[in-house]
């Protein structure tokens, strides 16, 4: 590969403004608009990377998103960047990369040496040996071996942003059909049109091409575009994927250009496109020719070779010679030659070209070589030589060797693909053109149209004669997929062993599996396979192309939802409160609520301890908040909810309150709580916490769509009302000296009783009803008083000896009590039954939500897991929530602990559980198993703090 | 990604709301009178077409309401949106 | 059958690799066979595999619309693990997992399964609960599974996000380290090989388009390459098993939908494990070849569009890069899906039916790929002695009239 | 301590930046009001009861120093200033007696932000898929949608580029924390 001392005139860069950039350790020299492969080029640089399998030594093969070979590290630290296509990467000011996938570097890779044994690692091999003793023995090896570039270890510092749009139509790709595409359907000023385009400027094919004609009309197009203010133009953008009702998804790369300059600033803009029609001007990739050694560096795509000079300004090589099999390379390197390329021949493998274009070839001093074939390259680490032969005839066997010819780049092409890959993606229909032998959109499934070359109009006919590999000579070293390294005598072996599929195939040999997801290899290895079946290219088919179009970062599909905001955290009225009583707080259903209060070095059980004594031997607060706190209104009330819950509704008096549990329809339990009758057609449902917003829209669901024609309001007051627990012996003397108009002495109000009033000034509800066996007060008051609430109590409290409280700690206490808690007390099959209201169901004369499963025969199943208490037998033994209890015979499981904790009021492990058969073996004695250690215990009965109940009312 | 015409607040990204599946599924009158079998089917019975499905969803994220959609379980397409009062549109009918 | 050796590999490497003879034959289809399976994936070759090993029964022919191994097979993360929370669950994959730990052996093809261990993270102080309760549930069942520190898990997965200000914290979790990934496409092709080299026929490109049903018992099938005769039709058709079914009149409790798969670039060994968690929803893992291969849940509407849909993709990368900061700048390369059929407990269904002679292996949710081995032989059995294995018993179709779900979610929320 | 202070979720707190600022609206006061709307005439009888016709799916209408937002069949946000809850819950009391409605207040169950700023459209459309272009969501639009994950109604009341969006007060926090990073290229 040729150093490039002075850039052509024409090209589209700024040699004035010269860039410093390190490529494998060594220094180089780029320039303003450059791209890293470009400045590689123009340092010399032949070898870029590694291939996948056997480390050949690879160079620039390609210019955009078709580079198979030219994949680097990109940066390091928490700016690395592994698989960067140096074809996509603009060149900035010191720039760092390496060479992937070689040691010490890719120049010299002791890997390298792997190429020698490719005859025993054709496609697969690994399917047939490595199965003794087994593969893990050899995998280690494989895998270090296999991969690419290096994952970052620390931390990306750069942010990503989602950005959602609606456009009645989208263009994708800003070449010339991309922007007369879009400025045909922004003529109408209300049609918003959003133009896409994936290079650093727009202009598609057009920023390769010297002809003034197309630079005048790039211009003039873009002054047009810039002009009208409904048309969007998006640079730097790829869009990824195509999915259903037209919606779309685009990378916006906003920084990479800067490289770690751009320090923390966002990098990524990851688009969700709402497209009313979209206009695909996506262009078209050329394929390579399949013929021995093709992987050579300095073996290019001609398009790759025409855009680093006229776009770049590089002259690549000293004699350029052209391989194609059709006119379009003759264009190409007559435009070359105008450019003052060194161009010294063009082989055609057609017997017979177009007598214009070989005269203009001649005139340009170009030797030509019709009808033949290039049957092997030589050269070190870069191309020196070409072994040729004539054809016989169109895919037939070699006739004469036509010698060999030196040149140091070879450009090659073997017609053209049309990038149909998001069409599609969209549902669109393929078919396969033979005249071009390439696959064209056929049948849209969306609105969705494709134009230009991606339609597979070409300017000029190829006059195409496809050659899907060299004859003649021995397929193992034509490559087709350069990265992974398939060849087409591996495409040849799956065909051979059956794999007949063109899905088979590219799973048994990877083609087109590797990073460029078989952007040039896909056809190729469809003609090749097409040829090892003797069938013709249509009836082989083409796999399906699936997004994302191009390689996309997985930050950018994360966006700003990290850390703090990967999902949404619901607050307490009192939150300010309880961080300054040092709450340690937990997640509960998306609440941030206190687990316990630790003072400073206090361990979590030991504050857990204290605020539990304290509520048994004073008073505590613990912000209730999420208590579900639904009202349901309406003149069907009462019969909607007696058919929602299992408890009788009908008989419930007005200002009673009654504990109830719901069930869903497979008579599983789904909710318990204290109902409370406010009027005659007014409830108050106080669902578990956290519960609200689901029980909510169970209801709802009954009420929408299955009882349409009961009168019923439901609304969900749970967040309009603080709501504090005041519990404890002293909970009663706290409460009285707030000023209010509620009579709280034991006499006026008893457990399970609701009042309304109000306190310090503000509308207040109080519900005496007890999870922990205390005292207690539910007091709500509107949510923007609950921390002046929580402040009075803690201040009135204060002579009583009050402590806040968190939900960890409740859940001891009512452990201690032996109240279930849903939800961890049950599980998914817990019915009715298990926890002791078969009676209430039998007692009920009415239907309900859940009634008839009870009744199945799982129902009544010896062996059902109902709630017990569990009694440790040695004194001062331990238990935890998942430990199991063990049938008779200690060989599996008969039920579970699913609450346990250390009572400090009784000194002693507290535990419930769900076991079998256990309402009928109350007193017996069972095995606890967990980690391995077996313990003794007894199932009793629930509660064993205050069995009596005194505190309740104390 | 599926785009629902919710009938109130008009097309929304599936985002937004929660699929609860078939639709038109009929509760048993009287459960209890029925066998074992068919309440299993009623719980657990579903059509699951490949092609159009008659299900319901709700605009979970916008005004809680239930609706019926006919939705083609192959290519996502919508092929009608009622509410849940509706009779079910004839298959190929139009949006409601 | 030629075998399959370093050896041979030597030795067409003389010859260029251009003697090596087809792995399966592409047989017509025979008027009438002693069993006909229907879908020719892990699970259906696997079922004629083991009825020409173990059952004796080589007249089948395995009935494939498109190309073996081409549904579900082909479009999963390929994990295998037996830490199931229900005994009935853990006695079968268990089986399952044994059945991995040798296949490449047993059928003389490297199917890479690789014991790298499967690791279960919990994220909060109740998740961690209903962990030591799964935990130890694998316990008692005598199948390995190691509870893990929050330290212990550090170690384990360097690029872990143990941040103590994460959104979720790690609470602990648990390893199974004999569980593992294999590669998907090897495992049809290799139970494809052994099944032909028995005799069977497998014919691809052949659509089932209805079944011959009189007085209750199966007569024969009608396909896409005309009527084939039979007494025994099993069936293995995930992402199909309603139409399948229907077509003997059967009606399923199965609900088909989307599960999506996606792998990242391939990068140098990175991660060691599978690591998954129902919280943070995603499981990830690391193939030989250096890709990451993410999974994550299944859309939440019936779907039978065999496409990754944009929403879940973007909630299971979110968790991923929530999990692996580092991840941020790896780039996903290729994302799919594929049709699974799930029962309303989320437990397989294995099974006779109603209709004399036909046998239904359907429900495996997004569980299927870990149970190819255990799902073939158990329906082999079925078929061949017309009464269920009893491996498979507590899977069948009645369970749900009797209310007797297996519902590893209801017990543990434990996603399968 | 005579009397309970009033605090809401942010306590006045806010963000600001070049092109985008997020402030709370502490002077609002919200009643909510719902008409079982599967009776036929339900709605009917209503407007006849409160002589306007109240916005239909997606609008907000302004009468006199009352706002309403349309938020579900049947149900509407009425904005008033604060502290006025209950006296204009008893005149809408008053008026609709008889009918089968019900009134709440939910000034405290919510947190109103006031959004303001060039950037205002571009980063909403950061957090919704609603389409935000003023041609589909202009002065007098109102919806309701998942923004950032959780549900929120948006409206554009007209008062040049402001928008106003109520969610559920327990979210406040995190939906300022949201908009801090969402606007951060702002």
């Amino acid at each position: 590969m040729k150093r490039t001392a002075q850039r052509l005139p024409h090209a589209r860069v700024d040699p004035g403004k010269t860039l410093r950039f390190r490529f494998d350790g060594r220094t180089y020299e780029g320039v303003a608009g450059d791209s890293l492969a470009s400045a590689l080029l123009a340092n010399g640089v032949g070898v870029v990377g590694r291939s996948f399998k056997l480390h050949r030594p690879r160079g620039v093969f390609g210019c955009g998103k078709e580079e198979a070979n030219a994949l680097v590290q990109l940066e390091s630290g928490g700016y690395s960047e592994p698989n960067a296509r140096a074809t996509l990467v603009p060149l900035y000011e010191g720039l760092e990369a390496r060479g992937q996938n070689a040691w010490p570097n890719v120049r010299s890779d002791v890997f390298g040496a792997l190429g020698v044994f490719k005859r025993l690692l054709p496609a697969s091999f690994y399917y047939k040996t490595f199965m003794w003793p087994n593969w893990q023995r050899w995998e280690g090896l494989v895998r270090r071996l296999a991969g690419l570039g290096i994952a970052p270890t620390s931390a990306d510092p750069q942010k990503y942003l989602k950005q959602n749009v609606h456009a009645d139509v989208v263009v994708v790709g800003a070449g010339r059909s991309g922007l007369e595409a879009a400025l045909a359907t922004s003529r109408d000023p209300a049609c918003r049109v959003l133009l896409i385009d994936e290079q650093e400027e727009p202009g598609g094919g057009l920023l390769a091409s010297p002809a003034a004609a197309d630079r005048s009309w790039l211009e003039e197009a873009l002054r047009e575009v810039a002009a009208r203010d409904n048309i969007t133009l998006l640079c730097r953008t790829t869009v990824n994927g195509y999915y259903d009702n037209n919606v779309l998804a685009a990378l916006e790369r906003l920084s990479n250009h800067h490289g770690p300059a751009a320090g923390g600033a966002v990098r990524e803009r990851f688009w969700r496109i709402f497209a009313g029609r979209v206009v695909l001007a996506t262009g078209a990739i050329e394929r390579p020719l399949v013929f021995p050694n093709n992987d050579r560096p300095g073996i290019m795509l001609a398009s790759a070779v025409r855009e680093y000079c006229h776009r770049y300004g590089l002259t690549l090589g000293e004699r350029i010679v052209f391989y194609t099999n059709n006119d379009s390379a003759w264009r190409t390197a007559l435009e070359l030659v105008d450019a003052g390329v060194p161009v010294v021949a063009i082989i055609d493998l057609r017997p017979a070209v177009e007598s214009e274009l070989r005269q203009r070839a001649r005139e340009a001093g170009i030797a030509l070589h019709l009808g033949t074939v290039v049957t092997d390259t030589r050269g070190r680490s870069g191309l020196r030589r070409l072994v040729l032969h004539r054809l016989a005839g169109p895919g037939d066997a070699l006739e004469a060797p036509a010698g060999t010819l030196d040149c140091d780049v070879l450009a090659m092409s073997g017609g053209w693909t049309p990038t149909v890959h998001l069409y599609s993606q969209s549902g669109g229909l393929l078919a396969y053109r033979d005249s071009d032998a390439c696959f064209v959109p056929e049948r849209a499934h969306q609105a969705v149209t494709a134009v230009g070359r991606a339609n597979g109009e070409f300017a000029a006919p190829l006059n195409l004669q496809p050659q899907w590999l060299t004859p003649g000579v021995s397929a193992e070293h034509q490559w087709v997929d350069f990265q992974y390294d398939v060849t087409a005598s591996d495409i040849q072996l799956a065909a051979r062993e059956n794999f007949v599929s063109v899905e088979h195939v590219k799973r048994y040999t990877t083609n087109g599996m590797s990073v460029d997801q078989g952007k040039t290899s896909n056809v190729n290895g469809l003609g090749i396979l097409a040829l090892a079946t003797g069938r013709p290219i249509p009836e082989v088919g083409t796999t399906r192309f699936r997004p994302p179009y191009h390689p996309t970062s997985l930050g950018a599909y994360a966006g700003i939802e990290l850390g703090a905001l990967y999902t949404p955290f619901q607050q307490l009225p009192a939150h300010a409160a309880h961080v300054a009583a040092g709450a340690l707080f937990e997640d509960y259903g998306a609440w941030q609520r206190p687990a316990c209060y630790p003072r400073p070095g206090e361990e979590e059980e030991a504050a857990m301890a204290r605020e539990a004594r304290a509520v048994r031997s004073a008073v505590g607060l613990l912000d209730y908040s999420p208590l579900g706190k639904l009202e349901v209104r309406g003149p069907d009330a009462r019969e909607f909810l007696n058919r929602m819950y299992l408890n009788n509704i009908r008989t419930l008096e007005v200002g009673a309150a009654r504990y109830g549990l719901m069930l869903n329809e497979a008579g599983i339990v789904i909710d318990d709580g204290v109902v409370v009758c406010l009027a005659r057609d007014h409830f108050l449902l106080h669902t578990t916490s956290g519960g609200a917003t689901t029980i909510h829209q169970h209801l709802e669901e009954w009420l929408q769509c299955e009882w349409t024609d009961l009168e019923v309001i439901v609304g969900n007051a749970t967040t309009q009302w603080a709501t504090l627990m005041l519990s404890g012996p002293k909970a009663r003397a706290v409460l009285a000296q707030l000023d209010g108009d509620i009579d709280v002495s034991r006499e006026a109000f008893g457990h399970m009783q609701y009042r309304e009033g109000r306190l310090l000034g503000q509308p207040c509800r109080i519900l005496r009803a007890s999870f922990t066996g205390e005292v207690s007060f539910e007091i709500s008051v509107p949510a923007n008083c609950g921390l002046s609430l929580w402040e009075a109590l803690m201040q009135a409290g204060e002579p009583h000896g009050i402590v806040p409280f968190g939900i960890e700690t409740l859940m001891l206490l009512r452990t201690e009590k032996g109240y279930p808690h849903v939800g961890a007390d049950t599980d998914g099959n817990t019915m009715p039954q298990d926890l002791g209201w078969g009676g209430a169901v039998a007692n009920k004369p009415d239907d309900f939500v859940g009634r008839r499963s009870l009744s199945q025969p799982v129902g009544s199943d010896p062996g059902r897991f109902q709630f017990t208490g569990l009694e440790l037998l040695e004194a001062d033994a331990r238990t935890v929530s998942g430990a199991h209890i063990l049938t008779a015979d200690g060989e599996s499981t008969a039920g579970y602990v699913t609450s346990a904790f250390h009572s400090p009021n009784l000194n002693r492990t507290v535990a419930l559980g769900i076991v079998a058969d256990a309402r009928d073996r109350q007193g017996e004695e069972v095995t606890v198993f967990y980690a391995g250690q077996r313990q003794r215990a007894r199932l009793i009965k629930p509660g064993v703090y205050d069995p009596a109940g005194e505190a309740l009312n104390g | 990604m599926i785009r629902i015409e919710c009938p109130w607040c008009g097309p929304r990204s599936e985002a937004e709301f929660t699929c609860g599946g078939q639709s038109h599924i009929v509760r048993p009158a009287d459960p209890a009178a029925v066998s074992d079998r068919e309440w299993a089917q009623y719980l657990y019975q579903r059509d699951n077409p490949k092609g159009l499905h008659y299900e319901r969803w709700r605009h979970t994220f916008g005004c809680r309401q239930w609706f019926n959609v006919a939705r083609d379980t192959v290519t996502h397409e919508i092929r009608a949106v009622y509410r849940m009062t509706d009779l079910k549109p004839a298959p190929g009918g139009e949006g409601v | 059958m030629e075998k399959y050796s370093g050896f041979n590999l030597l030795k067409h490497a003389l010859t260029g690799h251009r003697r090596w003879p087809r792995s399966w034959r592409s047989p017509e289809p025979k008027p009438r066979y002693d069993v006909v399976i229907i879908g020719g994936g892990g699970h259906g070759l696997a079922t004629a595999y083991y009825l020409a090993k173990e059952q004796g029964i080589t007249n089948v022919a395995v009935l494939e619309k498109g190309w073996l191994g081409g549904g579900n097979t082909g479009r999963n993360t390929a994990v295998s693990r037996s830490n199931y929370f229900y005994p009935e669950s853990t006695r079968f994959f268990e089986h399952s997992l044994k059945r991995f730990e040798t296949m490449g052996r047993d059928l003389n093809y490297n199917i890479m399964f690789s014991q790298v261990g499967l690791l279960n993270l919990a994220f909060s102080r109740h998740e961690l609960e209903i962990f030591r309760r799964w935990a130890t549930a694998i316990q008692v069942q005598g199948v390995d599974c190691q509870v893990m520190s929050r330290d212990e898990i550090a170690a384990a997965v360097p690029l872990l996000n143990m941040s103590p200000h994460a959104r979720y914290r790690v609470y602990g979790g648990f390893m199974q380290r004999r569980g593992g990934i294999s590669r998907h496409d090897a495992v049809a092709w290799a139970y494809a090989r052994a099944a032909d080299n028995l005799g069977v026929d497998i014919i691809q490109n052949c659509e089932v388009t209805g079944l011959e049903v009189g007085d209750g018992r199966i007569r024969g099938v009608k396909t896409s390459r005309g009527a084939i005769r039979t007494d025994k039709v099993g069936m293995a058709v995930a992402g199909h098993s309603t139409a399948v079914a229907a077509m003997a009149g059967i009606k399923l409790p199965i609900v088909s939908q989307c599960l999506q798969a996606m792998v990242s670039e391939p990068v140098k060994p990175c991660f060691d494990h599978v690591v998954m968690s129902p919280m943070v929803h995603c499981y990830v893992s690391q193939s030989d070849r250096g890709e990451l291969v993410i999974g994550g849940g299944a859309d939440t509407h019936p779907s039978y569009g065999q496409r990754g849909n944009l929403p879940t993709t973007e909630a299971v990368l979110n968790a991923v890069v929530e999990m692996y900061p580092t991840f941020s700048r790896l780039k996903l390369m290729r994302q799919w899906g594929g049709i699974v059929d799930i029962a309303p407990d989320s437990s397989p269904i294995v099974s006779k039916t109603p209709v004399t002679g036909f046998y239904i292996s359907t429900g495996w949710g997004t569980g299927g790929y870990k149970a190819i081995p255990a799902g073939g032989e158990t329906l082999a059995h079925t078929i061949a002695h017309d009464r269920p294995h009893p491996l498979v018993e507590p899977f069948s179709l009645d369970r749900f009239a009797q209310g007797r779900l297996v519902d590893e979610g209801a017990a543990a929320g434990v996603a399968h | 301590m005579a009397k309970l202070d009033r605090a809401t979720p942010l306590a006045g707190t806010g963000l600001e930046r070049a092109g985008l600022c997020v402030a709370e609206n502490t002077g609002l006061g919200l009643i909510r009001l719902q008409a079982f709307h599967r009776r036929p005439g339900a709605v009917e009888e209503l407007t006849a009861r409160l002589g306007i016709e109240p916005p239909g799916p997606g609008s907000l209408r302004s009468e006199r120093d009352r706002q309403w937002f349309w938020s579900a069949p049947g149900e509407w946000l009425i904005a008033i200033p604060a502290g006025t809850e209950d006296a204009v819950l008893g005149a809408l009391r008053a008026q609709l007696d008889g009918l089968f409605v019900v009134l709440s207040a939910i000034t405290d169950s919510q947190v109103a932000l006031d959004i303001t700023g060039e950037a205002v459209r571009e980063v909403l459309a950061r957090g919704s898929t609603v389409d935000f272009h003023p041609a589909s969501f202009g002065a007098g639009n109102c919806v309701l949608t998942r923004f950032a994950g959780v549900p929120v109604m948006l409206a554009s009341p007209g008062r040049g580029e402001q928008i106003l969006l109520f969610a559920d007060r327990s979210l406040a926090r995190y939906l300022l924390d949201w908009f801090e990073a969402a606007s951060i290229d702002c």
